[in-house]
């Protein structure tokens, strides 16, 4: 392999630059911050844009660098990490408008801003990762960028959680290292996509490969927050808004689920991990775990930690698609990708608006939320309906597909899973909605921000709306060429190609 | 037996005993004292050894070594000393006392 | 006849040694080691190695146990770990206490047996390895000097003994960062007793002299540069103790020079002929002898300056106040 | 050549006596200053006749004149050394006398 | 061995810093420290325009007063020598910067410790020396100045505290090295030559050998705080000034480390046996999980550094059951020995880099508040971020998270495991990194907490905090050269007589 292009390296420095510029910047110097930030931003959707459109060109486009012999750190463009890098960076993107209005006046913002573009960085890495070191260096790299973001609040309350975030994370990517080097000292250097490597090994070194896989899936599932690995991820909700919404609905949870469609798809293959019955245990994992975050979130007062725990069944769908085998499947895990992530996001900015604005951060307390704040709520219950997997809206779509797949697959229990966890979701959801909407509210609040006319800041307000639209778009052209998708539909057919 | 079979058995013990002194012995000056022992031992193997491959005269090069060595380990053993007696004088102490 | 003269030696020296560790008192062990120290320079006479029993005699028993003895003065002379052992048997604080400390001094005693078994094995065993007798003996003419240890130290060997001179000014250095103080300060003035400085100042000129003839024998025979130093630097310690203290009354800039100068020049020699193409402390044969002689001069010279100071200095310590505590 | 050694012989063993006397002495004196007597002046005797005994052994007249030489040297120095641990002694024990008697 | 280049560097790299450290002498305290550092940039530079030498030519040799071996003494440096000097140059360039700002800025109290100049001119001489020394009484003698003078600096401050860490770690120094040279002793008695580079050729196995290894080992073991001896470098260590502590961490324990690689990799390869290999990997893996957790247990950020220490020379001695061929093992490939190789030298370079920065930063912590109470980070975050971020990138390092040093150290670390089918210590390495995590974050939450009472804060000098900085970006750095490096430290005499005596000696190690 060969350095065919330094655009992959691009990607990267257009949010690792800003990031590091900020950190030099004074705390004062907040105009100037916001503009680095957002032309970090909007280069790098800008740049993802142009490579994408060169890929579907048929270009190449390959950044090596060789640390020693067999370890080579290489960012390598692919269409399952371009979906990736796109869902990500136009969130990012988004996410940075919401951060600037929700931080307005706060403290640090300074390493808010700086560690928040880090975050990114690592994200897109993790994106565009070609071998398994890169992936695992970005995916290190996630867990300490993201801490000072968990932390961010300072009270001992954020310390602590940071404290448990940490010990989950450092113990993942310690256990994922041991994998790293273990899948090297047996295979040798792996690309993303060479699957005949695994598949040569499979006939001796089988045990090996098999007590590798489940190292990895170890390492992958804290992040995945899959049960029983979960714990960190309500307890880090004590973060602002924009962090819980950009990272731990999208960039962090996703870089473990992402991890696991690599493992799976680009590393053993399809074929290999179906043979060695690997997958088997992880349908199970991800499935029991999709229900116990469902039951778990029914119980929730807290606003966040009821949409956290949400998350973590959530995104057990994309374990779950992963681990069924055929097309249909994995192309409702790979959108679930991009669907869950819109329609969480939309979720936590809602949230984060209504504390923001109202100081309200429990569900008992939303009564009326609804008519004060009706474009964010809007928005929210565009969320919930997807979530839940009403039609038209993007959850229904992978819900269907990975409800079709399984039946190919023959798989008839995971369709009770899905089916149970949709009620489960309608239960604590619905509510919150009902309260919104159809309660009274119990007495007058009065807005804590000067908004003008609008029901809260502009920079709060339109970041709701566009991802809520997001999630209604995806849904409803579902079936146009260049939806989420359309293009998972296709990379899902690849792997089985191959 | 030859004589530098006797020395050369003498110096495995003074070095052990040394050792063990090192370990051992609480005040400072026989810790001291105890490095010296062992360096003696030491020097007394070099020397054996040129005993034993003397042809007209005995091998030069252990004695160099060993005069380069015995130096060395005064110069060591004099700042030890002094560090000991710095001790003493700030806290009156003439052991390690949270030894052992 | 000669091998009972070894062997007696050898339990001589081992007892002693012994003892010096073992002994009651604190002055006994120093007294002791004073014994020891002699008993080795004996051992190396028996094996024939003059030079390093003149070294051991002169540096490690006599300026070292000069060293021990003046520390003596500062440690309270009774105390020993058997006394302290007795104490506590007469009062035990508890049963557990000297139990605790007994298992592990058996343990180490156990494995200090154990070791001292493998370590005569391997002596015992060595195999001949030949020396370098031979070698030594064949690049002798070239080296300037006719004594083959002088040839080792200054010239086969110079690296090492460069360095040598260098771990002594270190030494120096390294006490005066244990003062903890700021540099040079001047040694004080010693007891003045009329019968003592008489004899010191009778002494002075002998010890001079049997330095600079050990000096110059150096090049045939046994002596050379640290035999000499450690007579100069004996006349340096009696004159600090006749209360002259000779490096106070010297401006600053010369006792420096005087104390590095045997480092420095040495370095300063090798340095220049390595500019003309030459290897660090490279010789040409035809000046080896004289350049030597000089090196040496100097050398012993600065060690003689660095003993005294050493000496000076230790000494110095206790009449100096308590320094204050600096903050790190 | 007979009667030198024989000279020789008695002189070492004299000197030897000395020797052994004057460490008895140090051992077995019950304070400082017999023992100091026992040491320097049984023992430099001694050497004395060591000396005396060696020099007459060795042919060599220079020989001879260094070991005269250091019996010299180290005459001079034990008195003098004698003189001054029994001074120090003295300065060390009037105070005390004089605080606590007996 | 002899028809190598020759080179006047390893003469000057011994003999200038010395010379300077003498000149130093004559000035007063001002001067002094002008001198010192004009001599610190001097060696500093030197040593790197050495390293690119012998990148160009390979090895070169010196030989000193024209004599060879064995009567006379070599100074050879080989890639393993060049790197090690090359880091030395960096680490000890940047500590001196940092010592200039740091005593200058405490002149008007304590005098500016004028002191600090030569005696680490000479300690700089001695590493340098070590590094290139190719004798092994030669090796004695570096030693006992490296030994002398890092415990003189250890006691500069004159506290109590320091000097009486300071006499323990002396008669450790001390005792260690003499028993190193008892096995030199042996090992010259039975082979007549102490040249390391004849010994490979002459000696044999057998007890003497075995016992002179022994020793050697244990001497050095001693001098590097390997586990059981370990005692006296924590207080050594964290009683010292912030410069010198830095230097001890960083500089001086890697001297005996590097010896011992030699060694047992260069000489020792006949007599090596199975079993002492995990005998010493045992002792690191101790070293690792006991030092992580006194440093989790410690109080203040020094004591906390310094316990590191030990966890992280824990790992360099985990690298010698790696070097030698594990029973049922095929001798055909040594592909192990690589990595284990590669794991080491960037173990000492990262920690080098990382534990320096730590220390410089521990050290304007003290310098800012007056103290180094673990919960001081709580009130600096916000005043001295750069100094927060030091700390933060070379904990990163420590711990071995991507892309530091640290990281591969045990990267490489691990594959040389897997390879040699020692996987045994797998668990003792993610553990260490897993403790390391620990205190390592223990100390950086807090910067991320709201300052509860603020304290009384001394503004310190911008020069130490970016010496610090730059320090412990030192330790990601070098991880660019990486595939350089490793090919380069391969061309070094060590390793191929390594790679050879495994060859060789494949059922020597099947016991």
């Amino acid at each position: 392999m060969e350095t065919t292009s330094l655009l992959p390296l691009l990607i990267l420095g257009s949010s690792l630059i800003p990031g590091v510029l900020i950190l030099l910047l004074r705390e004062d110097q907040s105009a100037l911050r916001s503009f680095l930030n957002l032309f970090g931003a909007v280069a790098k959707v800008s740049l993802i844009a142009w490579v994408f459109a060169g890929y579907l060109r048929g270009e190449e486009y390959t950044f090596i660098f060789r640390l020693a012999p067999q370890l080579t750190f290489a960012l390598q463009v692919d269409q399952l990490g371009l979906f990736f890098a796109t869902l990500s960076s136009v969130l990012w993107l988004v996410t940075t408008l919401y951060a600037i209005g929700y931080l307005e006046g706060g403290q640090h913002r300074r390493r808010f801003f700086a560690f928040f573009s880090l975050c990114i960085t690592a994200s897109t890495g993790i994106a565009l990762s070609g071998n398994v070191v890169t992936f695992f260096i970005f995916y290190e790299f996630l867990t300490l960028a993201t801490y000072p973001l968990v932390v961010h609040l300072g009270t001992d309350k954020a310390v602590n959680a940071g404290r448990t975030y940490l010990w989950y994370t450092i113990g993942g990517g310690t256990v994922l290292f041991l994998g790293v080097v273990g899948l090297y000292v047996l295979a040798g250097p792996v690309y993303f996509g060479q699957t005949e490597i695994i598949a040569s090994l499979i006939s001796e070194n089988a045990p090996q490969l098999t007590i590798l896989f489940f190292v990895f899936l170890a390492g992958l599932g804290v992040k995945a927050a899959i049960f029983p690995l979960h714990s960190w991820l309500p307890i880090s909700m004590v973060a602002p808004a924009p962090v819980s919404a950009l990272l731990h609905a999208v960039a962090v949870v996703k870089a473990g689920a992402f991890g696991i469609i690599r493992l799976v798809y680009d590393v053993y293959g399809i074929g290999v991990a179906e043979q060695m019955n690997l997958l088997t245990p992880l349908a199970v994992l991800a499935a029991f775990t999709i229900l116990y975050g469902s039951i778990r979130a029914l119980f929730q007062d807290d606003f966040k930690k009821r949409l956290a725990y949400s998350t973590v069944s959530q995104v057990s769908y994309i374990a779950l698609g992963v681990a069924i085998p055929g097309v249909l499947a994995s192309a409702g895990a790979i959108v679930h990708l991009v669907h869950q992530g819109i329609m969480k996001i939309t979720m936590f900015f809602a949230a984060g608006s209504v504390a923001e604005t109202y100081g309200h951060y429990k569900i008992s307390e939303l009564n009326g939320i609804g008519r004060r704040m009706p474009l964010t709520m809007g928005a929210f219950t565009t969320a919930v309906f997807g979530m839940i997997g009403l039609p038209p809206i993007a959850g229904f779509v992978s819900k269907w597909y990975l409800g079709l797949g399984a039946v190919e697959a023959g798989s008839y229990w995971v369709v009770l899973v899905l089916l149970g966890s949709s009620a489960l979701n309608a239960a604590y959801f619905l509510p919150i909605v009902y309260r919104a909407w159809f309660c009274e509210p119990d007495h007058e609040r009065v807005s804590r921000i000067r908004s003008g006319r609008l029901e809260t800041r502009a920079l709060l307000l339109i970041p709701v709306v566009v991802t809520g639209l997001f999630s209604l778009a995806a849904g409803v052209f579902a079936a146009l060429a260049g939806s989420p998708l359309s293009i998972a539909r296709e990379i899902a057919e690849k792997f089985y190609l191959l | 037996m030859e004589t530098y079979q006797i020395y050369i058995l003498t110096s495995a013990v003074l070095f052990v005993i040394g050792m063990g002194g090192v370990f051992m012995a609480r005040h400072f000056i026989k810790k001291i004292i105890a490095t010296i022992i062992m360096g003696g031992g030491v020097f007394l193997c070099f020397v054996s050894f040129a005993q034993r491959d003397a042809l007209t005269f005995a091998d030069p090069v252990p004695h160099a070594l060993v005069i380069t060595g015995i130096v060395v380990a005064v110069a060591s053993a004099a700042f030890a000393l002094a560090l000991a007696r710095r001790i003493y004088q700030l806290t009156g102490e003439e052991s390690f006392t949270n030894d052992k | 006849m000669s091998v009972l003269i070894d062997l007696l030696l050898a339990i001589l020296t081992v007892y002693l040694a012994l003892q010096c560790l073992l002994a009651q008192r604190l002055s006994q062990s120093v007294f002791l080691f004073f014994a020891f120290g002699l008993a080795l320079a004996l051992a190396w006479v028996r094996l024939g190695a003059v030079d390093v029993a003149i070294t051991e005699a002169a540096i490690a028993a006599g300026f070292m146990g000069v060293l021990f003895l003046d520390a003596l003065r500062d440690f309270s002379p009774a105390v020993s770990e058997n006394q302290e052992d007795l104490k506590a048997v007469q009062n035990p604080p508890s049963k557990n206490a000297t139990k605790s400390l007994l298992l592990p001094r058996l343990a180490l005693g156990l494995g200090l047996g154990l070791f001292l078994l493998i370590a005569l094995e391997a002596v015992w065993k060595t195999p001949d390895g030949g020396g370098l007798t031979a070698a030594a003996v064949a690049l002798l003419p070239e080296s300037g000097v006719e004594h083959p240890v002088t040839a080792v130290l200054l010239n086969f060997r110079a690296y090492d003994t460069w360095l040598e001179i260098g771990v002594i000014l270190l030494g120096l250095l390294a006490i005066y960062a244990a003062g903890g103080i700021n540099l040079y300060r001047k040694p004080g003035v010693a007891a003045k007793d009329p019968l003592l400085r008489q004899v010191i100042l009778f002494s002075t000129p002998v010890l001079f002299l049997f330095g600079a003839f050990l000096l110059y024998f150096g090049k045939t025979g046994p002596g050379g540069a640290f035999q000499a130093a450690v007579l100069w630097g004996a006349i340096g310690i009696m004159l600090h103790l006749g209360g002259w203290p000779v490096f106070a009354v010297l401006p600053r800039w010369l006792g420096q020079l005087i104390l590095t100068l045997g480092l420095g020049f040495f370095l300063v020699l090798g340095f220049l002929f390595m500019a003309r193409g030459d290897a660090l402390f490279e010789y040409p044969p035809a000046y080896a002898g004289i350049l030597i002689l000089i090196v040496e001069t100097l050398a012993a010279i600065s060690i003689a300056a660095a003993l005294t100071t050493i000496y000076a200095n230790i000494n110095q310590m206790q009449e100096e106040p308590k320094q204050n505590e600096s903050t790190t | 050549m007979m009667i030198k050694e024989v000279i020789t012989v008695i002189l070492l063993l004299v000197g030897c006596f000395f020797f052994l006397a004057g460490t008895l002495g140090v051992l077995r004196f019950p304070d400082l200053f017999s023992r100091l007597h026992a040491l320097t002046k049984a023992d430099n005797l001694g050497l004395g006749f060591i000396a005396a005994g060696m020099a007459l052994h060795i042919a060599s007249p220079w020989a001879a004149l260094k070991i005269i030489s250091i019996w010299l040297f180290t005459l001079l120095a034990s008195s003098t050394t004698c003189y001054l641990i029994a001074r120090f002694q003295k300065e060390q024990d009037q105070p005390k006398n004089g605080k606590e008697p007996g | 061995m002899t028809d190598l280049p020759t080179s006047p560097f390893p003469a000057l790299l011994v003999g200038l810093p010395i010379l300077v450290a003498t000149l130093s002498l004559f000035f007063r305290p001002r001067g002094k420290a002008v001198v010192g550092l004009m001599g610190c940039l001097l060696t500093g530079g030197l040593g790197l325009i050495a390293l690119v030498e012998v990148m160009q030519q390979g090895t070169v040799i010196h030989i000193l007063g024209g004599w060879d071996p064995p009567l006379g003494i070599l100074l050879r440096m080989d890639s393993l020598a060049a790197v090690f000097i090359g880091m030395t140059a960096v680490v000890g360039v940047f500590i001196s910067l940092y010592a200039w700002w740091f005593f200058r800025a405490r002149e008007a109290t304590n005098g500016g410790f004028p002191l600090f100049w030569p005696l680490w001119l000479f300690l700089w001489a001695g590493l340098n020396g070590l590094f290139l020394s190719n004798d092994l009484f030669n090796l004695f003698v570096t030693i006992e100045v490296i030994g002398m003078s890092a415990v003189a600096l250890a006691v500069l401050s004159g506290k109590t505290a320091a000097q009486i860490a300071g006499l323990r770690y002396l008669l450790a120094a001390i005792t260690g090295s003499m028993a190193y040279l008892f096995g030199v002793a042996l090992i010259y008695g039975s082979t007549g030559t102490l040249d390391l580079g004849l010994l490979r050729q002459v000696l044999e196995p057998g007890a003497t050998t075995t016992f002179a290894l022994l020793v050697i080992t244990l001497g050095l073991m001693i001098k590097m705080a390997g586990f059981p001896f370990h005692f006296w470098l924590p207080p050594a260590h964290s009683s010292a000034l912030a410069p010198v502590s830095a230097l001890l961490s960083a500089l001086v324990v890697k001297g005996a480390f590097y010896i011992l690689l030699r060694l047992w990799m260069e000489v020792f390869g006949v007599s090596i046996t199975f079993s002492a290999g995990q005998l010493i990997g045992l002792a690191g893996a101790i070293a690792v999980i006991w030092g992580s957790w006194q440093a989790f247990m410690q109080t203040s950020l020094k004591l906390i550094v310094a316990h590191s220490s030990v966890a992280q020379l824990g790992y360099l001695l985990m690298i010698f059951p790696l070097l030698i061929l594990a029973p049922g093992v095929a001798a055909g490939s040594a592909d192990w020995l690589s990595p284990a190789w590669t794991a080491g030298v960037y173990q000492v370079m990262a920690h080098a880099f990382a534990k320096a920065s730590f220390f410089l930063s521990a050290g304007i912590i003290i310098m800012a508040l007056g103290h180094d109470h673990k919960g001081s980070l709580r009130d600096l975050a916000s005043r001295m971020p750069m100094t927060v971020m030091a700390i933060g990138i070379a904990g990163v390092s420590l711990i071995g998270l991507p892309p530091s040093g640290g990281f591969f150290a045990k990267w490489m670390l691990l594959k040389g495991i897997f390879l040699s089918g020692q996987w045994w210590w797998a668990p003792v390495v993610l553990a260490g990194s897993f403790l390391t995590a620990g205190y390592v974050f223990m100390l950086l939450r807090l910067a991320f907490a709201t300052a509860r009472e603020k304290e009384p804060f001394r503004p310190v000098p911008k020069g130490l905090e970016v010496c610090a900085l730059l320090l412990a970006l030192g330790s990601f750095l070098i991880v660019l050269p990486a595939e350089y490096l490793i090919q380069f430290l391969e061309s070094s005499e060590a390793f191929g007589s390594g790679i050879q005596s495994i060859m060789e000696g494949g059922t020597y190690g099947n016991d």
